[in-house]
């Protein structure tokens, strides 16, 4: 991956590969997820897992804007932020199945995967509960004078813990290249936003003195661009900044949240899936600027799809961790 | 036809009948709630009684919380009494407390117990020490509830059962129910409490299915209950452990070991007389808890037993508890952290010199 | 004390009482604080205090605008809450000796005075550890509809805990009575404020949707006017305030902190005590409108030296509460 | 002429040597140094040793903390590794550990103990479980250096000793020196351990001086100390308590029982077999600590002792620790809330059956 600025017309080709790519890891990431929710509705799944479905645009996008060696952190809805940053599927499926060949040897799960080969920090099953660590990955970049990047990727709920707050002051103090990206999908679990969150988002981050920039999270180019400009800022050491992208997520808070209607209604998420469908959107941008066209996209489609369902199948058969490797792993 | 007399008192003498209604379900009468039903008939009747009882909580109000324990709260009370709150459990475990200092009877709602971590402070540096540092001028009714236990496959931060830290704190009291009929009883006598109260909740035993008589009934902080009486061996056994503690006493009596089995009910006030008692009466002691065994409730409630008991010991007290390591996700890994059934009967059997 | 609104030419009467009541407690609060320090230097009080000199005017501005049963929350340097509020300086002296007779039974000592005759729920040595309690006698306030307003008094250090953003966010939603109170004398003990504290202060508040004002903590007019309507704003139901108040404390940080060199300058001191001292600030107002003389000052002075010199001795007379008294009180 | 070799392993046949250095000032050629001097000098070595080795905290830098354990490091190590925050120990707890987790090896500073409930967070739910529920990929080498004791007329909310609660929690080191030596030797172990420690220091403490040898040596975890030999009770005693009980021991010399006093210096990893060993010799055990008694360190070590001594024992292991009630102000109450020499002497008085 490259770090990116501000392009001209000359490096078009970079740019629509990049498309391709984001595309590809958007189409990725959803068909990783319908396996998931497949492999809980056939209980083949231990515990519960939070589906990214619909909001693919906001990690493709800011990751695509990050360095191999940069840091993210990533949620207990994670599974498209590793993704994103280039986990491979089938280590993470046999993570979530609680296999030994598990990213985390199956001691983490769903709500746990980290991987230092990519960068990723680790999900966190805590609501920013990364916002520390995130800040401590950028002063470690500051301190050992690494010069790398950390994402630190969080619901709007996390808004709600002041840890937040902590950091992102220190952040500023400290003039820290940490990009803190909120996915505001409207809910906290089974609440809406509007009902936990007085003021305006974007006016804190500012009142801490962070560059503050909100971005439809539909649109993988404007989350790219928005975040290639703020990674590369922070970067050249102007400090740390705060984004805001809107978004939604398709499916329920987690794969076992399927009577949605107390809290949302269809038509709700109908206008979602039909209208704001990132991986639609992107498909119709490419299309239409006759950058790629539907039989290519129909082939990474079923590329990918061969790839998760020989994903699924190596971790469905891969074997557990035996009993005594309870005790591994406590302390290095 | 009068209901039988439920209400239990401080009274050692009077446990043996909480213990009928606990431990069997041939009473008559008695109707079979599941545990998270007991919960929310408690919380129901003690706000159709005191209009200053609230809940605040993430999630608890339409969605009733993610384990529905409080479905159906919102509809009769409304949305002032049941009080969705932001994902600020330092900040609304604040406003608890000093709602709780100006007349509100607040009970506030800690999803999942690993995020007590995040309200400590409020805990134990506020609720815990404002009736004794303002020399007993304000109080702190205060319930706190929050979940413990694993083999959700919840992983590690999502399946602790850290009571042990607020047992350590004084001007707290801490509650662990085990059975339907204990929860309700405990969670009455809680709400009623003029003092912060931490009351933990398996979250494995939402839907475990006991009798709850519908008269009305408290059952007093500090007194231990006899789940099952024996001879040979004394297991005493907290929260989610009780069920695990008696499937052991199954398992003994094929081997001709008599096991009582005791549930403490609250480990702050701590009844160690009747566990003491029992200790003696049988010789050989066993405690377990779902917390980490190191530094955990077990050592506290292992050493009363092994002084008050000392003399009539046959041998140590044993202890089980978490395996020290945080929580694993995977099932075989996350089942070798825990006490079983099989895992105390054998400790039993090893202490009562079995093969 | 009554709730003040916009006062007309009409009640000036009423507006000069009040201003010499407020100088009235200024030198109480200045008075009282001496003979700490002087108990502190005789080696005649246990531990250490924080002494409120030079702030005096932001305490008595603000519980000015405050009803008798409207409640405030306290801090470290708590003194001057307590007096501003109505507290006895007998009993808070005895308190501070760890006398039987204290507000708490000598069980708190200086960082706990609590008092519920005067609204006092107690002072807190937890920097912002009282922005959750204020905030819940906040929520009693309008649960209870008893129409109360609550102050959170605080120093700028507690900028840098979470909590305080997550008791704002919930106030705002929920438009509680409280008033946040902060009190930037410029020091978080021995590091400025400067230094930790990134952004705008303003701005954090107005972030949450708060009403927030700065005003010259030395001009206790200023305070009172200033406070009075965002306390009447808060009773009318129209939501907390942040009220940041610009002042200075004249003594180290502690009674023991004597050498402050490393951290602050003889010269800002000086600056600071000679042109912004609040009680000089309003006498020298006083006179010059002809509202009082000095000989009048001079009397409430001297009335005032003979009541703590009283308070101190009684205190001093008092007696240790027993040893078996510590186990009393733990609970209710 | 070379200096002695003082660095310890974890041999516990080498102990006797650290057990010399600290409990006798009469070996030659070792400085007097106080304890804050100590911790001072331990962190001065590790920084210039090691440049990724960095302090974070309130007022550490110019003010060298409000109790001056720190002054001076800044001064040679400059403000870009002694770090002043802003008081947000959440904030600055949980930086330090993605700092720890990427490359550095910050050393945390919570001025006092009593506000390790605002980063209980930080390090439970990620310091200790990172490494764990990374599969072992990530570590986090971080050292978060804490206070605790009473007797300082700070009143409860800056006077606990809560190291209780970190004992209880796997994935964590808890380490509390008693004297110069231990802590400037077990800090330099902490800040090269891989792992999250939380270090303990008694306020009360700073001052006392004591040996501390001008070579260099570090001191392993898990490894107790032998304060004082004796053959009729063991006094197993932390932190500040080590120091109650070598007072206690004079007193109990004086009566003719010989007391040995041992430090377990960590609670976790803990030493058992050296308290265990003493104990079986002894027959009689007393553990003190300074945290509240009940759910505190002495539980466990009780617990281990009563379990691995059980049929040498004589009595039942006592234990004394903090009053189970928030720590008052008043210094007659105050006082009446800890352990002394006299209530540690006539505890020993009792077990040893003299009157
Ligand atoms: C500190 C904490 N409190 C509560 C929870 C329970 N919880 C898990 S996800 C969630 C909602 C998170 O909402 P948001 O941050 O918007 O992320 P989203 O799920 O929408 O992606 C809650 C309350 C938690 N995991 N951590
Ligand atoms: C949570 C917490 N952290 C640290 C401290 C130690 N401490 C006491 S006062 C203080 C500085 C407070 O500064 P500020 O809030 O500006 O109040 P001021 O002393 O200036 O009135 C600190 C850091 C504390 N009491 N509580
Ligand atoms: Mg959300
Ligand atoms: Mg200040």
């Amino acid at each position: 991956m490259t770090t990116a600025t501000n392009r001209s017309a000359a490096d078009s080709a970079t740019a629509v590969e990049r498309l391709i790519r984001m595309y590809r890891r958007m189409v990725a990431i959803r068909l990783f997820e319908e396996r998931v929710n497949d492999l809980y509705t056939r209980a083949l799944m231990p515990g519960l897992a939070h589906l990214y479905i619909g909001e693919e645009a906001v990690a493709v996008g800011i990751c695509e804007a990050l360095a191999g060696d940069d840091y993210i952190t990533s949620t207990h809805r994670g599974h498209g932020h590793c993704l994103a940053k280039g986990a491979s599927a089938d280590r993470m499926f046999a993570e979530l199945l609680g296999k030994k060949s598990g990213y985390c040897k199956g001691k983490g799960g769903s709500m746990h995967i980290a991987d230092p080969t990519t960068g990723n920090l680790g999900a966190n099953a805590i609501v920013a509960g990364s916002a520390g660590i995130a800040t401590g990955a950028a002063f470690s970049s500051k301190y050992l004078r690494t010069n790398r990047v950390v994402v630190c990727f969080f619901g709007e709920g996390a808004l709600g813990q002041g840890v937040l707050y902590e950091a992102m002051n220190l952040a500023q103090l400290w003039k820290l290249p940490v990009i803190y990206a909120c996915e505001n999908n409207l809910y906290n679990e089974y609440t809406h936003y509007s009902e936990t969150t007085a003021g305006e988002i974007l006016a804190r981050p500012a009142a801490f003195g962070l560059a503050a920039e909100s971005v439809d999270g539909q649109d993988v180019r404007a989350v790219y661009g928005t975040a290639a400009r703020l990674v590369d800022r922070a970067r050249r050491g102007e400090g740390p900044a705060f984004l805001l992208s809107n978004t939604y997520r398709f499916r329920g808070h987690h794969v076992g949240d399927v009577s949605r209607d107390y809290y949302r209604t269809k038509q709700e998420e109908q206008r979602w899936m039909v209208e704001r469908d990132p991986i639609t959107i992107l498909a119709d941008g490419l299309i239409e600027r006759n950058l790629a066209d539907r039989a290519q996209l129909d082939r990474i489609h079923s590329e990918l799809t061969s790839e998760m369902n020989a994903a699924v199948e190596s971790a469905l058969a891969a074997p557990y961790p035996t009993p005594d490797e309870a005790e591994q792993d406590v302390y290095a | 036809m009068p209901e039988p007399e439920h209400k239990a008192t401080a009274e050692h003498a009077e446990t043996a009948e909480n213990r009928s209604f606990s431990a069997s379900s041939a009473v008559t009468k008695v109707r079979e709630l599941s545990f998270a039903e007991a919960i929310r008939e408690a919380l129901a009747e003690e706000m159709r009684r005191d209009s200053r009882v609230c809940i605040l909580g993430e999630d608890v109000a339409e969605a009733g919380t993610p384990f529905k324990v409080l479905s159906g709260l919102v509809e009769e009370f409304g949305k002032e009494r049941v009080i969705d709150t932001p994902i600020s459990e330092a900040g609304f475990t604040g406003v608890g407390v000093g709602a709780a200092m100006t007349g509100v009877r607040p009970v506030v709602d800690i999803m999942f117990g690993d995020f007590l971590t995040l309200v400590m402070d409020q805990l134990v540096n506020q609720a815990a020490k404002v009736h004794y540092m303002s020399g007993g001028t304000w109080k702190v009714p205060l319930v706190v509830r929050a979940t413990l236990g694993a083999t959700r496959r919840s992983a590690a931060q999502h399946s602790q059962s850290l009571h042990a830290w607020l047992s350590h704190v004084p001007g707290l009291k801490v509650v662990l129910p085990s059975t339907p009929y204990d929860a309700k009883g405990l969670l009455k006598t809680a709400i009623r409490d003029d003092n912060p109260v931490v009351f933990f909740e398996d979250k494995m035993t939402y839907k475990m299915k006991g009798p709850v008589p519908s008269d009305e009934y408290t059952i007093p902080f500090g007194v231990a209950d006899i789940k099952r009486e024996g001879r040979d061996v004394t297991i005493v056994a907290t929260s989610s452990m009780v069920q695990v503690a008696l499937g052991a006493a199954t398992l003994l009596d094929e081997v001709g070991i008599s096991a009582e089995v005791i549930d403490p009910r609250t480990t702050w006030p701590l009844d160690e007389r009747t566990l003491v008692e029992s200790a003696k009466k049988t010789s050989r002691a066993i405690v377990v808890d779902e917390g980490y065994l190191r530094y955990g409730v077990t050592a506290e409630i292992a050493s009363v037993i092994a002084e008050g008991a000392f003399y009539h010991l046959d041998g140590p007290v044993m202890r089980l508890g978490a395996m020290h390591v945080p929580i694993p996700f995977s099932p075989p890994l996350e089942d070798a952290t825990v006490p079983t059934d099989r895992s105390v009967f054998e400790a039993a059997c090893k202490l009562c010199k079995r093969p």
